[in-house]
Parts: C-alpha cells; structure tokens; sequence
C-alpha cells in the first residue's frame, strides 16, 4: 500500500471529546512532540465550565488545539485542519470551525442514538453524508484496539482508558511524528502500573499502525523544522511564565518572594504554581478572600518582600480600595489579573481584555499607578520580569493585564540562562542618619524603603495623606495638591525608563494597527500576511499602558487612521483618544474568544480600500 | 538561601537596649478626646514594650480605621495605619513574611467586628503570631457615633435614634467559635491588669485576642462604669486566675458554680455552698473559656475579666517556615535554571 | 401606609397549592457531575417544598458562587444566583423589605466560610429569618480543587501540594460562637435526616443554619465516608435528638458522658457506667450545644448528627417591623409635605 | 452716641473657635435667621477630624461660615468680611481669607499666653499691632457676661457655656438682625432647663447691647431682603436633601424605601436622617461593611423595594464587584457617593470630585450604568429625584455623585408642594402569559421587574452572562456580544429622555467653560461676574456625566475653546476628550477645598485675554 507523503507549511489540528476522555493530555503530548520536531507552535485548551458535564452533551464537550508550523506561530489557528472527534457532540461543536476538506477522525462508539440525539443529530452526520465536503475516517476506537492487543490480554476496562492514546497514534502517523517522546512519559507516568504501561504503549502503535494499515489513510503530510533561533526550548503557558518569571526576578533581586492570593478562574494555575516552589522559600497565603490577599500582600511588600497578588476580573475589583493604600504607602507591589469575559461573573472560563480602564481608574480618589500588558505566554515572562523592576525602582504598585486566553495557551519557550536576564534590584533605605520615609530619590521620585528591623528609621505609614519628605500625617490643602502630582509625576517619569513604541512596517502614512495584550497574535499574524499581499499598513504593539511610550503622541501624528483591535468594546481606544486628542478606529470583538486573524485581515483589508476614516 | 533582606537584618542592633516607657513616646500630641479611655490604654503599652527585651525597631503596631487606629503614631516604633478592617491581613502578611517581628494590631469594635470581622475569624482559626487589642467602645467614634457590633440592643445612637435592633456580638465567644487560642479580656480603668494581659498576649505564640474595654467620653460616656467603677466594679466582674477558684465581691465572698451547664453565683457558706464548689479556673479547657465567655451578657452574673483561654497550636507562620525547611532539607534549595528548563524540553 | 408592591402581592394565588416534589424540578438537566453529593441533597430539598403549604412565587433560593452556586437553577421557584460569598446579605435586604417570603440561601465552605465569613457570623447574630443549607465539601469544588476552610490539616490539594497548613473552622462552633439560634449538621447520604431537619430549620423564626457534609467525587471522594458509609457510621456519628439521651454505635450500646466538662465515650453497662451516666440532649442549652459542636474533630468522639441547637429569639426583620408600626402608631403615618417643610421655615 | 447704618450687597461672616466652643451651633442660628430676614444665602460648616481636639490648638480650630446676600448666593463665600474668633489660633487659621478692613471680633481670653503659644504667636496679635489693617475689637467675653447678668446671679458654669451665644448677639446688632427666631429656638431647645434658657437668653441680649453700647462700634449693616422666588423657605444641607428626596421619590413612585448603607464621613448623614424616618416607613440595614450594604440592597430591590446604598470613596470602592452584579441583573438600584478627598483614606473630612473616573469604570468588565452629580445642596433633592426615575424606568444602578462640600454645606431651599414634583414610576411585569425575565420594553430596553410574589413568573437571576429575553444562563459568543452591547445602548438611550445641556451666554463664540457638581457654585459666580464685566464668555452646566446629553457635541464644537474646572487632575476633562475627540482645558484644584470664584475668575481673565488654547 503506497502513501504519499506531502511537505505543508503549517497545520492546525484538534482533540475534541467528553471532559472525561482526556483530550487535554493527548493534545499536551501532540503539542510537546511537535516541539521537540522544531515546529513553531501555539495550543489552545478548550474546557467546559463545568467540572465533569453530563456525557456526551453539547456544553461538555472539552477540546485541546495546536497550531504548528515551519514558520513563526502567534495564534492556535483560525480554522481546523484535522478534527479528532470522540462523540457526535465534539462534532457538532467543532465543526463550523472546520476547513472545507479536512480531515475528521471520528470515534463511532461517541455516534450512537443517545450521542446524536444529545448533540441534536436527527440522523447520523457519519451516514448521512452531511459531511461530503470533508475527509472522513470513522472507526470504532474500542474494537479496534481490542482486535490489536488480544494478543497481550489486556484486562477490557484499561482499554476504554486508552482510546485517546489511539487517536494520537493515528495523528502521530497522520504526521509522521516520532512517538518516543510519549512513549517516554507514559513510561514515567505510570511508573510502577506495568499493565497500564503496555495497554497504552500498544494503544499508542496501534493507533499508528491501524492508520499506515489502512487504505483510506492515502496521505502523510510533514511540517518541517522551523527557523527557531537556535537554543533550548520549552512549552509554557502564560501561567506558568507568570509563576517562574516571580521566582526569577524575586532571585534577581535577590528578595523573597510572598503571594497572597485567593482562587480565582483562569488565574489559579499561578497560585498552584507558586504553591509548589517551597524549594525557592516562596511563602503564600491562600488568603480568605481577595481583600485579605492584596491586604497580607502589602503588609509583606512592608516587610521587604517582593510582594505579589494573583486575581481575575472580580477580584480585581474587590481588590479595588486596597490599590488605593498601596498607591498611598508606596510600596511596590505586583498585581495580576487574568482578564476574563465579564461584567460580574459572565463567562468566566472566556478570555477578555475588558478590565483595562478599570485597572487605569477602578480607585477612589487620583491613584494612579503603571499598567503592563503581556502579548502572549512567553511574554508573560519578560513582562513579569520588568513589572518587578519598575515596581521596585518606582516604589509603587503595578498592574499587569494578562488573559484567560494567553494564560492557558502554551507556545515554544527559548529558555534564557538566568546570567543573560535583566538585573533588577531593590532600593533599601540606607542611612538612619537624616531619614524620612517620604524623601525621595530625585529622578525617579521613589520613596524610601526602610523595613522594620532597620535601626533608627522607625516610622508609621498609612493611608491618610501625609506631608512629602517627612511623612507625617498632613490635612494641609497645598500638600495635598503636592502629593497627587508627585504620585503622578512618579508614574509619568517611568515613560523615560522603558522603551519607545516600535512601528513596523511603514514609519509613517495611512493606517497604523495597534494591539495590546493577547490581540498580539491575531494582529501580527494579519499584519504580516497583508505585507506579504503587498499592502501598504504598520503595526505597533503596546505593553505600557500607563505610562504610554514616550514617542507615542509623536507615532500616532504620523498615521492618518488607528486602528486598534481589542476584545472589549474600545477601552484602549478610549485611552488614546483622551490622550492624544485623536480619533481612532476600534475593532470590537466581545466573545469570549481570541481574534481569528482573518478577522482582522478583512477589517484592515476593507479599511485600506475604503480610505475614509471610520470611527 | 539567605536575601539581601535576610544580610540587611543580620546588622547588628548598636543602640541601648534598655528602654523606658517613654522611649516609646514619639513627640507627637496624642489626638484622643481628653478623657478617653485610649489614652488610659496608651500607657501600659508604653510601659510594656521596654520589658520585652527586644530592640524597639523590630516591634510593629498595625491598626485600622476608628479613633483606635490613631494608636501607631503613639508608639515610636514600626507602624501602619491602614485602611478600616484590614489591619489583621496586612498583619498576617507581615508575620508570615517577617516572623522575627513582633506584630501588634489595634483595633476597634466596629474596625474588627463589623468590616473586619472575616479576618478576624481567618486569624483566630490561622493562628497566626500577631496580638491583637481590640479597643471595645460600643460604638462607632470616629464617624461621630453609631452603634456597632458590640453596642447592646436598644442602644440609641445618630443611626439608630430609636435604638438599635441588633443583639451584640460577644467578642470573646466570638474568638473562641473562631478557634482562637488565647483570648482575654480587660478595661481601660485597670492598667496593671492590662499590662499582665498584654505581656501574657505578647508571649503567647499563636494569636492573642485582647478586648479591651474603652470609654468613649464623647459617644457613649459611662458604658462600663459598672464594671470599672471603684464602687460597683468587685460585685460586677470577676478576675479570672488559673488555678483558682472563680470568687468575686467586695471580700470575695461570692463564687460561680455550675448548675448543669450554666453558671450561678453563690454566696459562700450560706445556702450550704462552699469553696469546694466553686468553679476553678484552667485556661487550658476551651469548653470552660466558652463557659465563662458566655456569662457576659447576663445581668446577674459577673463580667470575666482576665485570661479566658490560653492553649498551644503551632503559631501558622511556623508552620510556613518549617515546610520551607523541610522541602529545602529533602530536596535541597531550588535551581533557578532548572526550574527554567521545566520537566521536558528541547534542543533546536 | 400601603405601596402599589404592597397592592400588587395582595392579589389571591389562582393556581392550585397543592404541589409534588416534580412541581419544583424545572427541566433543565443538573450540570453536577454523575455522583455529586450535591444531587443527594436536591432532591430532599424538592421534597420539603410541598409539604411548606405555601405557594412557590413566595419562595426565593438565594447562592453565591461554587458548585453549591448551581442550587437555584435546579429549584423551580424565584432564584438569585449572585456573587462569590454574597448570597447571605443579598438575603438579608431581601427578608428584610420582603419578610413575607421564605428566604433559603445556598453556599458552600469557601463561599460561606471564606469569603463570605464576615456575612455569615453577622447573619448569626443578627438572626434575620433565612435559612442557610451550607454544602461543605472541604474543598473549593468549582475552580478545581483548592483547599478551603474546613480543608483538614495536611490535605492535599492543587494549591497544597505540600498539605495544608490551616487548622479548619469547626462550621458549627463558629455559627455558635457568632450567636446563631438554629444550629444543625447532616449529610448527603441521609436524606430523611436532612429533610426533617431542613422542615425545622424552615419552622425556626429567625437564622437557621445547617451544615451538610456533601461528597465531591472529583476534588475529596471519600472525605466523609467515615460518618456516611453504612458500615462505618453508626460508631462514628451520633445523632442528636432533643430530650433523648446520647446513645450511638451498632445496637446503641455506647454513650457520651461528660467527665469535668469534656466528653468521653464510655460503653453501656460496663465500667459501671448506666444510662443515667449519659448526656440527654437539650437543643435549648446553648453551652451543651458548644461542647457536642466541640466533639467535632476528636477523631475519638463521634461526630453530632442533626440539630445541636435552636432556642428562640424575635428575628431581626421582626424587629423592624415592629419599630416602623410603633412608630406609626404612637406618632402617625409620615407626613411628607412636612418632612419637606423641615422644622423651621419662612417665607419669601 | 450714633451709629451709621449702611445698606451693603452682601457679607460673609465666619464663627470660628474650638471644637467645645459650639461655633457650629451659632452658624446655624445665624444663617436661619438670615435666612428669615430674606437674603439669599450659602453656609459651610467646617470642623477637625479630631472628634475634640486638644483645647487651643491650630488643628482644632472648628468654624462655621455663612455668606448673605440681597443677590442670588451660589457658595460660601471666598473673603471673610467678619471674622468671631473665640482663640488665638483661629484668629491664625482664618486670618489669611479675612478680607483687609474686615472685622475681627476677639475674645481676650482666648488669647492668654497658652493659647498664643499653641497657635504659634511670639507677640499677641491684638496688641503687637500686627491687625491693624482690620477693623479689631477685642473683649473679655466671660467678663462682659458677668458684668451683664450679675443682677441675674447666674451660676457662672452656665455663663461659661454662652459666649457663643453673647457672641452670636453681637453678631446680630452688627446686621441689625432680629433676634426673635433664635430666642425661640433658645426656650424650646432648652426646655424644662429654665436656668440654662434665662442665661442663653441675657447673654445673646448682652452682646447686643455691649456692641450697641460700645463706641468702637460705629456702624451697623444691613443686607436686604433678595429678591427670591416667592414662598416658603428652609435652609437645607446636601446630605438632608439626598435623604429627604429619596422618602419623597419613594412616595412618588408608591415603593417601600430600603437602605443598606455603612457609615463613612461625609455620606453618614444621610443615614442618620433616614434612619429617623420609620413614621414612613423607611427600612434600613446598618451592613457590617460596603459590601454587604450594597448587597443588601439589591436583595431589597429584588424584591420591588426602592433599593439605596450611601456611601464615600472607600466604601464606592468596595462595593465595585457588587455594583457589577446589579448591573448584570439590571436591577434598580440607587448608589450615592459623598466624594471626599482621596486616595485611600485620603482627607476624609475634605471635599474633592475625584471618583468621577471610578464610578464610570470601576468594574470589572463592561458594565456601564447612568451617572448624575449635583450642583448644590438644594439640587441634591432634584438629582436624587431624577436618579431615582431613571433607575425605575430602565431598570438600571444609578450613580449619584455629591460631595463632602454639598452635602454639609446648606442654602435656602423653596419648599416644593409634593402635588408639584415630577411623577415617578415603577414598572413592575404584568402578565405571566409569556413572561421573560429579559424581554424588554422596545423603548428603553428595559427589562422585566418580576419579584418574588408574582405568581407564575418564577425565574432566577445572577451574575452569569444570561440570553438575551429568556434569561437562561448563557455562554455563547455571540449572545454575550450582544447583551454587552444591549447593556450598553440601554444607559446610551437615557440621553434621549434628558434635557439637552443648555448654554448661557453667547450661544457660540470663544470660550465654553463647562462646570459640573459642586463646581457649580464657584463658575457661575465668576461667569456672571465677567459677564457684568463685559467679557464674552459662556457657561453650562452638566447634570448627567453618562450619558452626556445628546446635544453636547454639537455644541462643543460651537466653541473654540472648552475649559472644565474641577476638583481632581481633570477628569470630566479626560472623558470630553475621549468621547469628542476635542482638546479641553481644565483648571484642577486638589486641596480638599472648593474653588473660590476669583480663583476662576482670575483663569478665566487670562485665558480670555490670551486667546491661544491651553490644554
Ligand atoms: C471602607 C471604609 N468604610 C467606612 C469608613 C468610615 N469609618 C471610619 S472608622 C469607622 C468605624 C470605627 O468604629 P470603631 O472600629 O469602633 O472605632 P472607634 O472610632 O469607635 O474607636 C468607620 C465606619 C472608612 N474609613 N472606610
Ligand atoms: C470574587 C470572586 N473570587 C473568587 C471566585 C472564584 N471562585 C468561584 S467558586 C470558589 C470557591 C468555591 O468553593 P465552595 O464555596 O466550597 O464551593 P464548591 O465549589 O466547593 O461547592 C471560588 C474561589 C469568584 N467567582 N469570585
Ligand atoms: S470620640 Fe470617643 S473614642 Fe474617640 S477619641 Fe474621643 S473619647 Fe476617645
Ligand atoms: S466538582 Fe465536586 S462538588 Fe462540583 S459538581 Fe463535581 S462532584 Fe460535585
Ligand atoms: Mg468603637
Ligand atoms: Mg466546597
């Protein structure tokens, strides 16, 4: 039987399934073996809010997708290649998403009356030939692994327990993968269950083999080796990039590390993360809710730690007055929101960039305070990283936007030595001699950090407004005035301390796209493939949002439109607006998802061949 | 691995370290009503800190919001006047992270029992090594008196003109439900009481609940007058000492007993009562401190005053530190790069 | 004086009153997973509600957010669904304005116990009529399996991967210590129990609390198999019933005794002990009620089933209702066009 | 001996003394009874955030301001004319807005070498001649008492307790005042206590007659009756008037009144009164935090209340998450916010407008709801009135803005008869038949109030994303796009049910100056005191900060230049920018003090006369 094997450039494909048929792990082992292959690559998992939905229903179905590629990656793909499904409804909900003549792969056993019906099938999608327009294999996963391993005696139950593993054998032929990486970890992994061992080893081949057996299997398809630059990689979620990048730049600073914190979906992987690192002395508190999270927060940032609390959306604003304090007592402290869908509790397993003026205003009285975005879970790691060190620099706390999105997709990693990182360092007080804990170092305006323990600088802070230098409490009119423009100053001044907005493409002219966060990728993407088509557009992506670069004003004056996608309904847009007096056009998408980059790509494409501004 | 935090505390202390009170007396005036009770309270702090032996710049006062809260800028040493209700977790924050301080909160009624009541539960369960006096003037001071938590039922004040609705809080069973291990209770009238309660707070490890009777001149003047004037205050409360039996009145001649579950006072040597029967104090016995805590609000019984409760728990910071350790001992201290690297990874 | 709401709920139910369980299952299908104790505990819930003899548009389920959240959606009466620790004061305002509905909140550990802490102990003291069924699953179900605040000591969880450091809140002795006049414990494996104690937590005037052990097959399978499985529970759980004394074990042949004030098992007939050795339960003794609350975590002592305490006090809505008519009555319906004039005028 | 008497446009007198000496009360009695005599008037009471400060000191200083005119008043008046000094160190806090030639009225015994020193006098200033551009006249006022009421032979503790009122008396005499409305006061006030009113009573006549008497007294002045609106007139403070117009609303739309609220300087007033309120009715919850007191009220509204919660900064800031959830369930609900300076704990006891910002965006998410600011104390009982509509009628949270400055400062109101106030309406679901929870009214999109009672429209609510109509609890992309933008055009839509901003002055032109809330006062004196000057300018004010009123664009762009004086860094600034992408100058004073109208009328000359934009 001859196959033919075919070079594409890139390739999307998804495990979609019962929250019970352990799509998530198979999509974790396609992804890291396409990693260890050198493709580019960006995942998406995709789950239920429900904890274990009811079997075989629509709202449970639980899907993992990896976008892969030659070339670089920034989006887990706008439309399907090849669809794993294990039941009718992983069908159903998949589909539309689906390329015209993809590939599905669809487990039988998940098509029978009770599966169709709960997905609302009046008839069988596998029969009916309602999927003409796509490439079926349809295959009764159970009997097939059972037929392959009689042989082995493989007791019947662990079998059901395999059929995932498979299905990735099958993906694995269909991409000619090498399968040691995973047989590796299912080694590791069920250390000491030998027979769960050989029933998923043998599953896995099986898998493979029932593919390369099998005729209507006609063709391989290969993505080569990307041009990554050369190094160690590895796969991270924007969770964890949050979580190493505290460890890392509380050891770069060579502070310890405290997070005060309270569970909160999709910022928890942060707190279970740091939970984990006791071996590098970080201490936290599951606190009894956000307040008192924030709260132990600042009382360690008090005590000399690199202080740090995690939340999502609602906590954010319980966390509210609290910001305030510390914008007041100047302590550095870092704080993490995890955007998701809102108001309220909304969608809260859907990303959303819709906290962004309620980071910028959502406190009682002029408390400004610097905003970070990080643009995609890589980036969480270096944003984290520069967070700490405007926060310690500065003396103040710092907000940084992550999402639901970015902080659960993973994508390639080049793993920095820790020698080639960024210094950050901590400003301690140093002289007892001539001290007050307002006096301030005159560039950058930081106050003094002088923790309890240090002699002779006993002082009280707190939230009442006080007199510059010394500190001590103050009702007076004119000092107060003082105050609030140095707070502002403060911030202002860290425009001088990062870097200018970078514009690619045109430097100047008609139309300048501008992304912030996780809009990142879909922006890119779009930007990239319209240059390629020859259209004249630029591109600048924002990770300040307060201050703004610098040279911003002076970019935004060179462009006749803005434009700028977001997820919200122009938040960014309004910033830019009120800032720079100038109107800018706003791509909307309030979802609950990323954007697809053809989205863009049409929006701007429309745009570049209607030149009147539309706002 | 020790930080530049850890090297920057190692300094040695250069100064005196034998302080007097007024070592802790910053030159501030003290903005209290004259007459208050928290000035009363003010001293034997004051009065405490030098006997504790340690240098003044590793003692921090936290407070919240209320007249209370002012109390930090009356003690010179480390403190944080911070927002209303969130002294404990800004305290629980700085203990897990500086546990070789000593970390005091002062708070008030309303500060503790009502906005800040979750943390307040949260520390008493967490049992985390910080001391709290709680300043109890049965009403809201500083917003210029309504009633609070505390304040008893039919109290009129500016929010409640027809008195309020609310049955109090009683602190100290309060504490205890929330599982606190020490939990005491004191006035402002009594200074060396207060003083012994305080010292007692500060070297119990775990959280230490004070309560502390406080008059209120303007808002609610003579709210405890019965339980701290000279005339009423032998019949009206009652000193608990560990190891001996519950007597009170003037020459001592009234005890509690316990008929059933519920505490009577008896006159000793009459209506065949003796000594014998009398109630004797173990700060040990958590269901005992319930006992007692639940005699407070009854008329005809004496008011506690003093230690209701001490008992041992590994203070939560402790139990921090000693995972660190033992996670370090067993696995050894954390590689940065390692943890970089991440458990699978790749060569391009 | 009458509103146009007073008005409007003046008009007669037309529908039948005479309800089956199925009459409150709204046909949605129950998002929990297969086997949640959760489920266990709906359907005594639906069970209770005909027997309330009241029309279903007179009864509200209020939750916060957490598995437990879910309650309302499968309950076919008015529901309020809001925010993580928030069910109780949203119920509170609603009892209060409306004390003609039967209010029933829906919480779990971490909403109740942790962020909504604060609510629950004031709900405790306050005693507005609602009552409270707490899914206590010791674990944060909802987002995946942290430890909560009755998470044990140890337990292993995805943000205690070391094990928990907390001690856990006694649910019971805290409702206790915070004030609370109805005060109950059941399980999702004994749904007769639970409905019966769910019908006098309804009957009690005033907050009734009812914690109620619920199996997370996902997050802590098996965490109360020791209380709820059949071979296992009779020697580890003793059920409470007022006026009987406290026997327990297969065959009922093991007593609770109280020696000093802290209980001890002793076996019927031997050691001398007899029946009359044995604690007869009294729910109106609120210090019996904090010593079997007490029992709680000795793993020696079983743990108290059913209704540890309900002794009577005017619930708090009550109370303003009665302040407004006295009011009324002594000093008239409010005269607005003279609340606008104020006390003193003149004129222009 | 004779005495001048001179008829003047207008005075502003000044009670000042310690926090005992019972300033606040003779303010009080003295802008009655002005009122009484029929000027128009503006008073501000302003104490120590000490309860009692230390006797003497400078931060104890507590005073009472009242400016009286025979012209309409818009606020407290910038220049002292007649300062009451019962202390050295009032004489000090007061003496630099004390107008030169103004009248100093000094009791000696406060001026005693203690008293010197803690005001921080090396000489004292009634004698070391450092007055003399004033008009001084210095007594011992416990002296004269005596003196006047030996005959009586009053127990001199109870003389000691009425200088204020001996004071207040020469106060009288100096305006020709009649005395009668506060001897009335006297006798009922003190009824029962005979002594106590027969000393009041003598000592308020000894004042009189000492100034009389005295020779160093040689002029009286008199401010006529104003030229007010025929009717009834009280004195009214901002708090009194929020709380007084909520009963009224309340009656108005026939709806049982709820209040959950928390105290918190300077909104605790407004509970104080409806707490006192239960002859109607009112029901109120003191919460044990923000939180719960907001929670409790939207329990309340649930149920068919009308559903309020008061607050200030700190507290606005914590009740965030849960403003979001009534949002959410597009409840009624009415939410005051008595701004105070901030951040943090700020200035408590000082007025600022800096949570403009936080009540439009402090919440997670997109969550947008209606916001009204006052203008005066009066104007708080129409705002509130107004407030209260628009939540009934589209079922929506509304936003309140007042401030510390508003809300404690009081002016003479015209007592409206009820039959002549603005109808209100609740809209409550009619019919089971087809009943939605979200199925809206065409018009104002609101959606269906159905409480708990409504036989056959049992339904659940929450802070989940719901569809749109049915309200079942969605998760869907699109559904949650739509709602997002629903939520949106709802408070859009109140645009068209608000008047239109109205311009005064030139209808076009150069320079708008556009003022909103408490900045009231200050502008529209100064615009009417430059428009008597001949200086073109023009003048709005804006009730409703969101929406804007629908024809504001429009007439933003009939001006070339926009300034917005306010009390932040420029606020209302930044969201005219934002929203009409239109340069904006602002005049910002952030010294916990209202802008006095010379202040802005001295920016407003120099903008006017350099004619260059200034942003
Ligand atoms: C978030 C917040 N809410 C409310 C207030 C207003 N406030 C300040 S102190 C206080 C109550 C103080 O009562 P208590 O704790 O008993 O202190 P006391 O003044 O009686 O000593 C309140 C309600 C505030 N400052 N912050
Ligand atoms: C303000 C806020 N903080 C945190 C969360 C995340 N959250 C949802 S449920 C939950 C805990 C639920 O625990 P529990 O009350 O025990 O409910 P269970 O899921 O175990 O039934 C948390 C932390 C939230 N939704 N809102
Ligand atoms: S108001 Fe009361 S509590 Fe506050 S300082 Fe004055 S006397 Fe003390
Ligand atoms: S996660 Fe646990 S508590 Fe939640 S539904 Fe599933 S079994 Fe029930
Ligand atoms: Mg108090
Ligand atoms: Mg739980």
């Amino acid at each position: 039987m001859t196959k033919i094997s075919e070079h594409i450039e890139e390739a999307t494909i998804r495990f979609a399934g019962d929250s019970g048929d352990g799509m998530q792990l198979v999509g974790t082992q396609f992804s890291e073996t396409s990693g260890f292959a050198g493709n580019d690559l960006n995942t998406f998992p995709d789950y239920p809010s429900e904890i274990r939905a009811p079997e075989g229903t629509l709202y449970g179905v639980s899907a993992f997708q990896i976008h892969f590629s030659r070339h670089p990656v920034y989006t887990s793909g706008d439309l399907i290649d090849v669809l794993v499904a294990m039941n009718a409804s992983s069908l159903k909900v998949n589909l539309p998403n689906l390329r015209k003549g993809g590939i599905i792969i669809a487990n039988k056993e998940g098509f029978d009356p009770r599966n169709l019906s709960l997905a609302g099938f009046t008839s069988n999608p596998l029969e009916d030939g309602s999927l003409k327009d796509y490439e079926v294999h349809a295959l009764d996963i159970s009997r097939e692994i059972k037929a392959a391993l009689e042989s082995q005696k493989i007791p019947s139950k662990l079998i059901g327990k395999t059929k995932n593993i498979f299905a990735l054998g099958m993906a694995y032929w269909l991409f000619q993968r090498p399968m040691d990486a995973t047989l590796n970890w299912i080694k590791k992994k069920f250390r000491g269950k030998d027979d769960v061992i050989t029933a998923n080893i043998h599953a896995l081949q099986a898998g493979w083999d029932y593919a390369a057996g099998n005729p209507e299997f006609t063709r391989q398809y290969i993505v080569d080796r990307s041009s990554l630059p050369q190094g160690q990689y590895r796969n991270i979620t924007g969770n964890e990039a949050v979580a190493i990048g505290l460890v890392t730049a509380a050891r770069k600073a060579d502070l310890p590390l405290f997070l005060g914190s309270y569970p909160i979906t999709p910022a928890t992987d942060i707190l279970h993360a740091l939970s984990g690192y006791k071996k590098f002395g970080v201490r936290h508190l599951q606190a009894e809710d956000e307040i008192a999270g924030i709260c132990s927060a600042i009382g360690a940032a008090f005590g000399g730690s690199l202080a740090v609390t995690t939340t999502s959306g609602p906590g954010l604003s319980l966390k509210t007055e609290a910001m305030g304090l510390a914008v007041m007592t100047e302590l550095p402290l870092i704080i993490i929101d995890v955007q998701r869908a809102g108001p309220s509790t909304g969608m809260p397993t859907k990303p959303e960039q819709s906290d962004l003026l309620m980071a910028m205003f959502g406190r009682h009285g002029e408390a400004p305070l610097p905003i970070l975005a990080a643009a995609s879970p890589a980036d969480c790691f270096d944003t984290t990283l520069e967070a700490v060190r405007l926060a310690l620099k500065y003396m103040t706390p710092v907000i940084v936007l992550s999402d639901g999105y970015i902080g659960q997709a993973s994508e390639p990693w080049k793993i920095p030595s820790v020698a080639s990182l960024p210094d950050i360092k901590a400003y301690f007080s140093e002289d007892a001699a001539g001290f007050a804990p307002y006096k301030r170092d005159e560039k950058t305006l930081r106050r003094q950090w002088a923790i309890p323990g240090f002699e002779g600088m006993e002082h009280r802070i707190g939230g009442l407004e006080k007199e510059d230098g010394s500190g001590k409490v103050s009702q007076d009119g004119a000092n107060h005035e003082r105050m609030v423009n140095t707070r502002q100053e403060k911030v202002d001044r860290i425009a001088l301390d990062i870097p200018d907005a970078v514009v690619e493409g045109e430097s100047e002219g008609d139309l300048l796209m501008i992304s912030w966060g996780s809009t990142y990728g879909a922006a890119r993407t779009a930007f990239e493939r319209l240059r390629k088509n020859g259209y004249q557009l630029s591109f600048l992506h924002l990770r300040y949002l307060n201050p703004f670069p610098k040279n911003l004003g002076v970019i935004l004056n060179k462009f006749r439109r803005i434009v700028v996608p977001e997820l919200n309904t122009g938040q960014l847009q309004f910033l830019l607006q009120a800032k720079y007096v100038k109107p800018v056009t706003g791509v909307h998408k309030v979802q609950g998802k990323p954007f697809k980059s053809t989205e863009l790509e049409e929006k701007l494409v429309s745009l570049l061949t209607h030149k009147e501004i539309i706002v | 691995m020790k930080t530049v935090v850890d090297k920057l505390l190692a300094r040695p202390h250069t100064g005196n370290l034998v302080y007097s009170a007024k070592d802790f007396k910053p030159d501030v005036d003290v903005r209290w009503c004259a007459g208050c009770g928290s000035i009363s309270i003010l001293s034997p702090a004051q009065r405490l800190m030098p006997e504790l032996g340690i240098p003044k710049e590793k003692i921090v006062y936290v407070s919240g919001i209320g007249c209370s809260g002012r109390f930090p800028y009356y003690m010179d040493t480390y403190g944080f006047h911070s927002i209303h209700g969130r002294a404990l977790p800004i305290a629980t924050g700085l203990k897990i992270a500086r546990p070789d301080l000593s970390v005091w909160v002062v708070t008030g009624d309303g500060d503790n029992m009502s906005i800040g009541g979750n943390h307040f539960i949260h520390a008493c369960r967490r049992n985390v090594d910080v001391n709290i006096m709680m300043f109890n003037n049965e009403v809201y001071s500083l917003t210029k008196g309504q009633y609070s938590p505390t304040s008893r039922r039919g109290q009129v004040t500016k929010s409640s003109p027809l008195g309020a609705l609310d049955d109090p809080f009683n602190p100290v069973a309060l504490a205890l439900g929330a599982g606190a291990t020490f939990v005491a209770r004191g006035h402002d009238k009594d200074r060396t009481l207060l003083q012994h309660m305080l010292k007692r707070a500060y070297e119990h490890k775990g959280t230490a609940f004070v309560e502390i009777y406080n008059n209120c001149r303007i808002f609610n003047d003579g709210a405890f007058d019965l339980y701290t004037s000279a005339e009423t205050r032998e019949d009206h409360t009652i000193l608990l000492e560990h190891g001996k039996p519950l007597l009170f009145g003037k020459g001592r001649n009234k005890g509690i007993i316990l008929d059933g579950y519920t505490p009577r006072v008896i006159l000793l040597d009459q209506s065949g009562h003796s000594l014998s029967d009398v109630i004797v104090h173990n700060e040990k016995d958590s269901t005992l401190a319930f006992i007692l805590a639940n005699m407070t609000y009854h008329e005809e019984l004496p008011r506690p005053m003093g230690i209701l409760q001490a008992i041992d728990r590994t203070p939560y910071e402790e139990r921090v530190v000693e995972q660190i350790e033992h996670e370090r001992a067993t696995k050894g201290e954390g590689d940065l790069q390692a943890l970089l690297a991440g458990d699978s990874n790749w060569l391009v």
